[in-house]
């Protein structure tokens, strides 16, 4: 297992930054995601042309029968976009979790692109706590129940309800799907409401698994929030000129940046190594650091972007709200953390001590 | 005058006025030296310790109030700096309509091109017989679109280093050629302004302090800024730990031992910091302002950030109250949900002072920590690189 | 209450100084720290002539009847000097123990500085955990029994020993102190050990509340270990030149220096406030946040001085060492805060969490 | 060559050589090319890709070693300078005692006076025949008094800027006027010393590069050093955490809810400098070295100063093992008590480039940031202030 990316992996990271730098570059995010922030177009050209919708899908069914490091890449070149498409949503927690049921139709129509899927459970939820915001529940084959703050839900069209230890599939048409302001702009969460609805049972889920891969896989586009927040304050401070000088030539912002820049390389070490094994330490650890450095990277961006940072016109804001959003999914650092207590044999206090 | 003297004074201004009529009550108690005792008689004060202000304040607290949020630029930063180089007319004019709240101000200072380095500022004043021509663009104006005058730097002179070639006027916000342009915020409201000023003319009689010593006039204004904006007093576990210790309180379920030992720190630092705003208030009643002053600012941003943080995350809220676009009324910290919260408060390491510029000054004025070199120091203010 | 200094206060403080600075600067401090680390005529001019020994003992017994403000003072400026006199250990921590006994002709002893007492408790033992590192127990009029790191033992004519709720006094000549290695080197501990010692019971003691008045005043020595580094720091990057500029013009150094400022500014209003009221929430705050701001401001003193900080030669380890062994003393800041969750009401996960 | 035939030699090389006898043993793995194969054939290389290294390595993992500790700065340093800068004939002379063990070398680089500003130094080398003269102070040498040779910097022209006037010479530290004193670090070792030079002759065929080129001779050193410094391999909760973690799990008894989250971070981190060091291997082996290396030092000096300040609170040891004044053989991180270790770990940050210093190095080499002004620029050596 290699931590370095592939010349496959490099090329289709360039079809995808090329596409993204020429349909939707982050100013071209910011102006629709008050009215539609979907930009289902782009994910047409994304899933179908280039062939992101089916990369984790065998070939079997009709997909690529790529590995999680390809889709890490993708991920991190959305990421570094904050773009508007529900490859995370659908491509990898749905379609993850369907792998595990091996329903073969809906798997091909995942893999062409022309159905979009969610998997309906809070993105608060965590591999430690799965079921946090769900209240589904099942009785003679309709499930009925609300799942709060899921993501990606209104551009589904089916629905993927876990509930115990079985998936089920719900088209979207027979849920309710409010989708409520939401911190993170650029990938807004929903309320699902589902009144006995009709369900098909696809198969078993093991939720507390696929949260984890989820998680594993979005430490990559966390490291992509990242670069780009890095990145773009790069050229803004050799440009930016106050005091005569280039904003980047004073030593405090130097420093702070290199003190980033270190953070930022240990988290395309740590989103490497979760896309090449999702086991339970890896992803946590990645999870653990790499959420916290895209909220730094995104915190210090809009500082030393200093006031145009806090307007609106900027697309700045979209990388902060992403990565906070972020922050809080799949686990919060804190979760991840704790996780390694017992994984990484490092026990806490034992009851009754302090 | 001592404690007993100005309650004295104080009763005899009740005695006299009808507070049902909120602005003859304000207006009469302003003509009486009681609206901030220590400036000068006839100036709404009795030249009096400041500290004598507190028994104004707790005497006359049952009668009308100002409206601190509307009117904080007038009372925090323009009155002190027209006490200190007004006319005395144009103190005269001014003091007393900017306390009552008769008419609002507002400040021309930020610059798209000027922040940090304020001093770069280029927004043109030009001579014309009495009158002054202003050309340019400030950004950052908080309360704009209700105000009456603002306080405002200009560039008068290009060819000369860019510290002595300003000017410092007071602006007429009525005046032709003024725009105010709502600017919008990561938070989704518009709390602030861009204000155009094109072919604006301002007489002669409102220039505030000599022409060319803009800079030095704008400093009185800043220090002024700086203390108003993290030095109010704060009771213990108030502030921006407020609504997180309630949030926490009343949901163990969100408690989690990261949380915890993470605000269990930024609690004691809460504390630390509120107990050095309060040692610096009994310095400046002492007469003994520290260099203390210049820190609180740094440190209220730093902890309202890292505490809005901290309650996003306790919360687990991946919502948000509202992005409609709309005009605030005024500066709103703590209102609202934890996401707004979270998003304001990162304005608050960069309003009024950046916090690097903060540090900047805390070094070179306080520590004594010599200056970096300066390449803009002896060029005319038109040859500098931007 | 104020936290302000007082007139009375800074003359005092002007007076500790200047003998200090007389007689024991650091430099002289550093000399004798490998041979006799306790310099002991200087506590006899401290002690008698300055008066501080009697400082808190009430004037009924001979004392200065002074509050815990002077006090304070005085141990800014032992701790702005690292000064090898057991003040605190004395005159601070054993005087308060015995005043609660009313022991007045041991009080008038210690008031004159002819007697010098040492409380024996761990100095790692803490408000919460009183009894940490004692084994001492009662048997028939005599002790018997083991103390860790006791501080300021070496150099006590009268060993005070809680045991139980009680306050016994063993002569010095009756134990045996044995100083060991001590990563203080200004304020060496010592394992105490009592085999069947005749002991004099002088009254009742609450060991935990001797521990929080002790813990706050230590906080105002942690001030003056942080002001010291803090101003010799200043003065030195003002003189160092690297290339060509003094290293304090570099921006990056300032704004560590403005921030250190900030935290010691905060650090003198905790300590002040603690030296006014040693409720519980105000020993707690000020030890919480003072240790780590001596800590932070040594670690930061020796990074900032570069090599010569890391040598013996420099006086400059002697705080680092104070500053790190106060930080487990009476409590580590961890102690404090955990404390603080039930004085300030803000509590932990229920139990069952994670 | 590739994998099997390096095996292949190897087999060779072992079967003609007993290793019993250690000092021949090593020798004849030199002359075979075996010592690094990635140096030329006739200087204990074969010429090939570093990344055959590891194959000698694995076969030849029974038999003697070198002894790291000691010879560091031969190996890491001196070595890698001598090829790139060395004439054959010093190449031929140098490299294999070195490599062997039979000859020691230190670095006589840091001065009082230039820390950080290595460049600023002022230890004078001046022409007399066929030799210098050399006389100066220089401090921070590891391992001088058991060393044969130096690498040394010394200022050749004082009157050009101070990057263009130095030297760089291959120092014999038995030449008569070498004085090793020394120098007593916080933790009571000397594990380092100052070397004081006076009217020590060095013949010109121990210079290394040309005269006035020492700057860039010394680069290639110093880029060696911070390589070495912080990129060792680690393995998973090894390092600094190592002993931590130990404690820990020995002593349920010590354990907080503050230690254990603050635990839990440094985990975390240690975990993630760790990969970034394996990925960082990875690309030098695959002949793709990045920009990461720069940082592995500034890394590794903060996780070792978080983990020992952490490691002695955990135990609350007011005590520390021995204060005794002694010589330490060679550069021990990890080694003795929490205390020690503790102390040790404040000289990260400052051995081999301060951090300041690598963070300037990374802002300005990596991250293509712009200088600071420079005063010192063209200024005579001479005349530059101190």
């Amino acid at each position: 297992m290699t931590l370095l990316y592939s010349e496959v992996e490099e090329e289709l990271r360039a079809a995808v930054r090329g596409l993204l730098a020429d349909r939707c570059p982050p100013a071209a995010v910011l102006k629709r995601v008050e009215s539609d922030p979907y930009d289902l177009d782009l994910w047409k050209t994304l899933a179908g042309e280039i062939g992101v919708a089916g990369l984790l899908i065998p070939e079997q069914y009709g997909g690529a029968g790529a590995s999680a490091r390809e889709a890490a890449v993708v991920l991190e070149e959305l990421g570094r976009g904050v773009a508007p498409v529900p490859f995370f949503t659908s491509a990898v927690l749905a379609t993850h979790a369907l792998l595990a049921t091996g329903s073969a139709e809906l798997l091909g129509e995942l893999a062409e692109g022309r159905t979009t899927a969610a998997l309906v459970v809070s993105f608060a939820a965590s591999p430690y706590q799965p079921w946090r915001g769900s209240s589904v529940t099942v009785d003679g084959g309709t499930l009925s129940g609300t799942v709060s703050a899921v993501a990606g839900a209104e551009v589904a069209d089916v629905l993927l309800v876990p509930v115990g230890g079985e998936l089920y599939a719900v088209e979207a048409a027979d849920a309710a799907v409010e989708v409520v302001p939401s911190l993170d702009l650029t990938r807004p969460v929903a309320t699902v409401r589902i009144v006995e609805a009709p369900a098909r049972l696809l198969g078993p889920c093991d939720l507390a698994e696929v949260l984890r891969f989820g998680a594993g896989l979005l430490a990559s586009e966390q490291l992509g929030v990242a670069e780009w927040c890095l990145d773009t304050t790069l050229a803004y401070v050799k440009e930016r000129h106050q005091f005569a000088r280039p904003v980047g030539s004073f030593q405090a912002i130097k420093h702070r940046l290199a003190d980033l820049w270190l953070d930022v390389v240990r988290a395309r070490a740590a989103a490497r190594a979760a896309a090449g094994d999702d086991s339970a330490v890896t992803v946590a650890v990645a999870q653990a650091w790499n959420a916290g450095v895209a909220v730094h990277a995104a915190e210090e961006a809009l500082q030393l972007h200093g006031g145009i940072g806090m307007t609106w016109e900027h697309p700045l804001h979209l990388y902060l709200k992403r990565a906070k959003a972020c922050e809080m999914a799949l686990g919060t650092p804190g979760d991840h953390r704790e996780a390694l207590a017992s994984l990484a044999d490092v026990p806490g206090p034992e009851r009754g001590q302090q | 005058m001592n404690e007993a003297d100005i309650k004295h004074h104080i009763d005899a201004f009740r005695g006299a006025n009808d507070p049902d009529n909120r602005l003859e009550f304000l207006r009469a108690r302003f003509d009486a030296g009681l609206a901030w005792v220590w400036f000068p008689e006839g100036l709404g004060g009795l030249g009096v310790s400041r500290e004598l202000q507190q028994v104004v304040e707790r005497e006359l607290a049952g009668t009308p109030q100002l409206n601190t949020g509307v009117q904080g630029i007038g009372l925090g930063m323009a009155a002190p700096t027209i006490l200190a180089f007004g006319t005395d007319e144009q103190r005269r004019r001014f003091l007393r309509p900017l306390w009552t709240g008769e008419e609002i101000w507002c400040q021309l200072f930020s610059e798209p091109g000027a922040g940090s380095d304020l001093a770069t500022l280029a927004t043109r004043a030009v001579r014309d017989g009495d009158e002054w021509v202003v050309d340019g663009q400030k950004v950052w104006t908080s309360g704009a679109h209700h105000s009456r005058w603002a306080i405002l730097v200009t560039r008068t002179d290009p060819d000369v280093p860019k510290h002595r070639g300003m000017t410092y006027f007071i602006c007429d916000m009525h005046a032709p050629g003024v725009e105010v342009r709502p600017l919008r915020q990561i938070t989704g409201e518009a709390e602030f302004n861009e204000v155009f000023l094109t072919g604006v003319r301002l007489s002669d009689d409102l220039r505030l302090g000599e022409v060319g010593d803009g800079w030095r006039v704008a400093q009185t204004t800043l220090m002024n800024e700086r203390v108003a904006i993290g030095g109010a007093p704060v009771r213990r576990g108030g502030g921006m730990i407020g609504p997180v210790l309630d949030t926490w309180r009343e949901h163990p379920e969100l408690r989690t031992h990261d949380l915890h030992q993470r605000l269990l720190s930024l609690w004691v630092e809460s504390e630390v910091t509120r107990l050095s705003g309060v040692r610096l208030r009994e310095q400046l009643v002492a007469g003994q302002p520290g260099p203390e002053g210049s820190g609180m600012k740094l440190s209220f941003a730093k902890l309202n950030q890292a505490l809005s943080g901290l309650d996003v995350e306790l919360k687990r809220d991946l919502g948000y109250d509202d992005w409609t676009f709309r005009r605030s009324e005024d500066v709103d910290f703590y209102g609202r949900g934890a996401g707004y919260r979270y998003l304001r408060a990162k304005g608050n390491s960069i309003e009024g002072g950046t916090s690097e510029i903060l540090r900047n000054i805390i070094s070179e004025r306080v520590l004594g920590l010599p200056s970096e070199p300066r390449v803009d120091k002896d060029v005319p203010w038109k040859d500098l690189p931007r």
